[in-house]
């Protein structure tokens, strides 16, 4: 198994005409990953990638029969596009687009909550089950199958993390971006929660960073619910208090959502930390050994 | 982004909210006319878009126009945590009889937004919600649905604010909240909201915070942003699309990621180094781009290494390669540099910065394989090792 | 509240939705110096609250400022189905290259707003939809979510309307449910869009009506409501409180609840007879307003019967008693009346009414025991037998 | 049985201190209704009615358990008093105020599905589960238990219909008026269905009018999921087209929604449509005699 998504999803990307959804869509699809069709308002009726381009994502549903989209459009546009995926019936829908103003981001949460939808990001790197479906922008080459479940708030720390596990013959079933920005669809608990339930993935790495109360969230889900084991990285320790650190996410909130703060939480409910992402990698061996 | 109080205000009027008569100045003369125009009484408050400016001595007391200026003399080019003031907020003097807040923000938790009023006021939200948990209260906000009336009266009863207030802060909850709304704003503020001995309510203080992201939507609004309040160096930043916050360690900091940027930050901390930047060239990043970050790095004098670590996802590491050239081919680098290169196109990048670095003879450049060991290599040439 | 042509288009101009040049004349001479202005090829368009008006020679077109001035002549004091033409819109004319039709109302299945897109316009909404089905689209808007582009686009591509149109009638979409929203309007609707010759998209018309039930959050709007347009009758009933409708026949209603007066219509329609109005005195209501509706029924001199049918729930029936009982002092009521009272203290009003009928021998009013009998009744007297 | 609410009702009243409130409340008490207190703002604290007097709905659900409420306060309060109800956990809200603004309705519509209660109204007359519980302002000595259930958009008809029945010794089970407004709580079809699953009731009276389609909606619902009869009467066959008759919802739209369209719907699916108020009573006394 995996989580999300796996091999019987059926995509499709949401601009795919663009420089960035079609240079991320030949991936996927050299990937293996089902593209199914592309979606770009006005350029219905052609083709890209060998696939068929709709004017609308109804459209595309019913021509291919797609249960999944990821969305490359641009900023201003991106919380249209989520919100026709979900009208459209998408199952999972992963918005990799960064800077979608939050006003945007409220109003497709709610929506995507009431219609019951997975969205992954927005301002995310996507999700890989490895050897099964990519949708996003991770570098394919670093992942390997294999039993460990990766959620993360980072997408260069995912990959770096998945990169140093691979290198010491540790393999990924699900590695799942949730996204940098402060109103994201899929928390860590929502994550933690899938992997849990999937019999693939046998302990879970979190990757999380300062702002927010998500770790800390997580923290009490695990110490609750999780019977698996979890290892920790948090980023952010020399953050400065509040100063934006590029993500909207990485600000620190009056005492609240510091990288020590997280830490606590985690170690409390018996989440080793990793102080280097190399360090993650190595606990993760020992972990999977004993 | 964050508006100045006398802009706020400007916009808390314009939708009904009381606030203190009052004009901005940008010279001591101005300020004395104006204080003359307010009757001699006045506050002098330093526009300046950090915290705590009152405590730092920002915010005085004249009792005439000819104190107002001789203050504002003293005040006019003073640095608030490295922030100069240039303009003043010359406003009537408010006899208070007590401080209130109320505000609204983005709940992140809650995927709305937070209304919270306290019957204190005058402190930080943290301070109040420590000292007075009696006075404070706070309720969700559905964006789908927006304020109702009773959440008002509920945070209003819960805050044990007297009754007597009630009616006259619900008019000003409530435009607040349009304000909020209709600016697509991060928080809205009002601490103090002060009572005065005459009995009127009336913002003290005015914080408006804009979404960024949305500010391309209320042009008006962007019209406001005032650059001179952005540190030069962030500045040239922010207008070549690069996330760079500046810091007081002398180990230059390149990455692509907020994420990988922190840790690679930490990282550094953890060898005992301490970084000078936060800099983040983003996802995808060309080679102009790479090229400007090293540019904006050496702006500050005080670094002694660059430390650059990437982990390309939609980065290529070949175009990374060809940024760090491009400067070296443009510019002088006086420091070293601590490169390291993983993930897409790993290898083209590795091989291009190889032969440069062997056509060239650059000894500068320092090859590794890791971030932790790139970190510990950047922190022994900082130290001189 | 339905506003006229003249006041919905200052409304969308307000929101940037382009009109045509033109203004409101009260007289001929007024229209003659608009048309003079507009250049002389101008469009008088009456300004009377009902559809239709077109057909009915509502709307004329003049090639002079002398022509003009002679249709404007004839035009004023038309009666447009029962409305008396008092105002002409006077607009440059338009060279027409298409009509297509835009529009938002409220749909009450889908508990949202119903955004109504057709490639073919100039028709009403029904006619367009069984004519040409494969040219005339719709989409649910979810007022918790707004109007998104994809649904905008979703309409466009349906009606079949040329691509080259999308971008600027996205342009009028946007605004026009901005104006519905912004006015808590029940409709709004252009019809027809016209293309003009030269390329423009333009609001040949424009419809805006506003919730009456939130017009009290909306004093500007209010302001506008055009009561020389209300029947006379139905504007003192609206005064007073009371939803009356005048029709055409001779048996006065009253009753209380609409459900009940239009069965009670309905009944007298059964019955064979003509009710001459709708009147539903509400619930609870009191003994003056049970008056008033007397009063206001009395007005229309083709009554010949009344028929009072209340069935008390809030409504009290010796309130009610007493209220016909005070009519009968206060006014003469040259018809008879026939009255049927069940419910909320009934007896109580029975008697009330009993006890006025012995003591000031009143053989006009018949009281009754159901509504069945009550409306035979009332028929049975207005045919004088 | 009954539906929507029985003798377990405990039922709080906003807006019990102003003249209408306190009126109905004092009825609905003296017929054994539980109203266990009552909310109006800034009067929390105080009793009427023996009951006490909360500030807020909240309070009030927290300090007397209350599961219902009865909402008497003006059309421009009376949408934030549903939704305060709502929010404080109310399952079910009779909403008897007449003359909400139309995009409060809308609103308060979306968060009462959303958070899965019961609203009953606006503008309607509440309520009367015989012998049970009596959430509103129907007269309650016209009915008498029995087997009956009335579903009505119009109030005066309700009781008109329910006191011919009394009056041929026919007793009702649960009556329902469900509101004269476009947008309100409770369809035809949502009662339809509740009286289709209540064990004391063996037919249904439907009261519809002019205007809208739900009466064909419950014409389509009765031909497939229900096996109980049901006996219907449509007011508005002489109302003139286009003209409003008082409810909102008595409007005539274009051709749809005409009293004939309804009646033509429900003969179609073998429901009997009684010509007068006095026919349909006779009707339901065949039907359950055969």
């Amino acid at each position: 198994m995996a989580i999300i998504i796996d091999e019987n999803t059926r995509a499709i990307v949401q601009g795919i005409t663009g420089s960035q959804g079609r240079f991320h869509a030949e991936r996927m699809i050299a990937y293996g990953t089902k593209i199914v069709g592309g979606v770009t308002p006005g350029k219905g009726g052609s083709e890209v990638l060998g696939v068929p381009v709709f004017d609308t994502v109804k459209e595309a549903v019913e021509g291919t029969g797609a249960n999944a989209s990821v969305i490359f459009v641009p900023a201003a546009f991106a919380g249209d596009a989520i919100m026709e995926a979900v009208d459209a019936g998408v199952e999972v829908i992963v918005a990799i687009t960064e800077g979608i103003p939050v006003y945007d981001e409220l109003k497709v949460y709610k929506k995507v909550k009431a219609e019951g939808r997975i969205l992954i990001g927005p301002n995310c790197p996507g999700v890989m089950s490895v050897e099964k479906s990519h949708l996003g922008i991770m570098p394919p080459q670093i992942f390997s199958e294999g039993n460990v479940g990766i959620v993360s708030r980072s997408g260069t720390l995912t990959y770096q993390v998945a990169y140093n596990l691979t290198k010491l013959g540790i393999g990924q079933s699900t590695v799942v971006g949730i996204g940098g920005d402060r109103i994201i669809g899929t928390s860590f608990v929502e994550v933690l929660e899938m992997f849990e339930k999937d019999d693939q993935t046998e302990l879970v790495v979190l990757i999380g960073e300062i702002g927010g109360t998500d770790e800390e969230e997580a923290a009490k889900f695990i110490e609750k619910k999780m019977s698996k084991p979890v290892v920790g990285y948090i980023a952010g320790i020399t953050a400065p208090p509040g100063k934006r650190m590029g993500h909207a996410g990485a600000i620190i909130e009056g005492g609240k959502g510091t990288a020590e703060s997280k830490i606590k939480a985690l170690n409390e409910v018996g989440v080793e930390v990793g102080r280097t992402p190399m360090e993650v990698a190595e606990i993760v061996k020992r972990k999977l050994k004993g | 982004m964050r508006m100045h109080e006398y802009q706020a205000k400007q916009v808390f009027r314009q939708h009904g909210i009381p606030t203190a008569r009052g004009e901005l100045a940008l010279n001591p003369e101005q300020v004395r006319k104006i204080a003359e125009k307010l009757g001699g009484k006045v506050v002098l408050k330093s526009q300046v878009l950090v915290g705590g400016r009152g405590k730092a001595g920002g915010i005085k007391l004249a009792n005439s126009a000819d104190e107002a200026y001789e203050l504002a003399k003293q005040m006019f080019g003073m640095v608030i945590k490295g922030h100069r003031v240039e303009k003043l907020y010359v406003e009537e003097q408010l006899e208070i009889d007590r401080e209130m807040y109320v505000g609204f923000t983005i709940d992140r938790a809650s995927k709305g937004f937070a209304l919270i009023v306290s019957s204190v006021g005058g402190m930080d939200i943290e301070e109040i919600a420590e000292k007075h948990p009696d006075r404070i209260a706070r309720v969700t906000v559905d964006p789908t649905y927006g304020l109702w009336d009773y959440q008002i009266r509920e945070v209003l009863y819960k805050s044990n604010m007297p009754r007597e207030y009630h009616k006259e802060v619900t008019r000003i909850i409530k435009p607040l909240y349009g304000i909020l709304v209709h600016n697509e704003a991060e928080l809205t503020e009002i601490n103090p909201l002060v009572v005065t001995r005459d009995g009127r309510i009336i913002a003290a203080d005015a914080r408006l915070n804009i979404d960024d992201n949305a500010l391309y939507r209320h042009p008006e609004l962007k019209e406001l942003k005032d650059y001179t309040e952005v540190d030069q160096t962030e500045r040239i930043a922010e207008e070549k699309g690069l996330n760079f916050v500046k810091l007081d360690g002398n180990i230059g900091v390149i990455a692509n990621g907020a994420g990988m940027s922190m840790a690679t930050m930490d990282l550094i901390y953890l060898e005992g180094g301490k970084p000078a930047n936060f800099l983040d060239v983003g996802g995808g990043a060309s080679s102009e781009v790479v090229k400007e970050a090293v540019g904006i790095i050496l702006m500050d004098e005080s670094v002694k290494v660059i430390f650059m670590n990437i982990f390309g996802g939609i980065t290529r590491c070949d175009e990374v390669a060809k940024g760090l050239i491009t400067a070296f081919s443009e510019m002088e680098i006086p420091v070293p540099v601590v490169l390291r290169l993983a993930g897409t196109n790993e290898e083209e990048g590795r091989k291009l910065i190889g032969e440069f670095i062997k056509e060239k003879g650059i000894g500068s450049i320092h090859l590794v394989e890791t971030m932790e060991e790139g970190a510990k290599k950047a922190v022994e040439l900082a130290k001189g090792v």
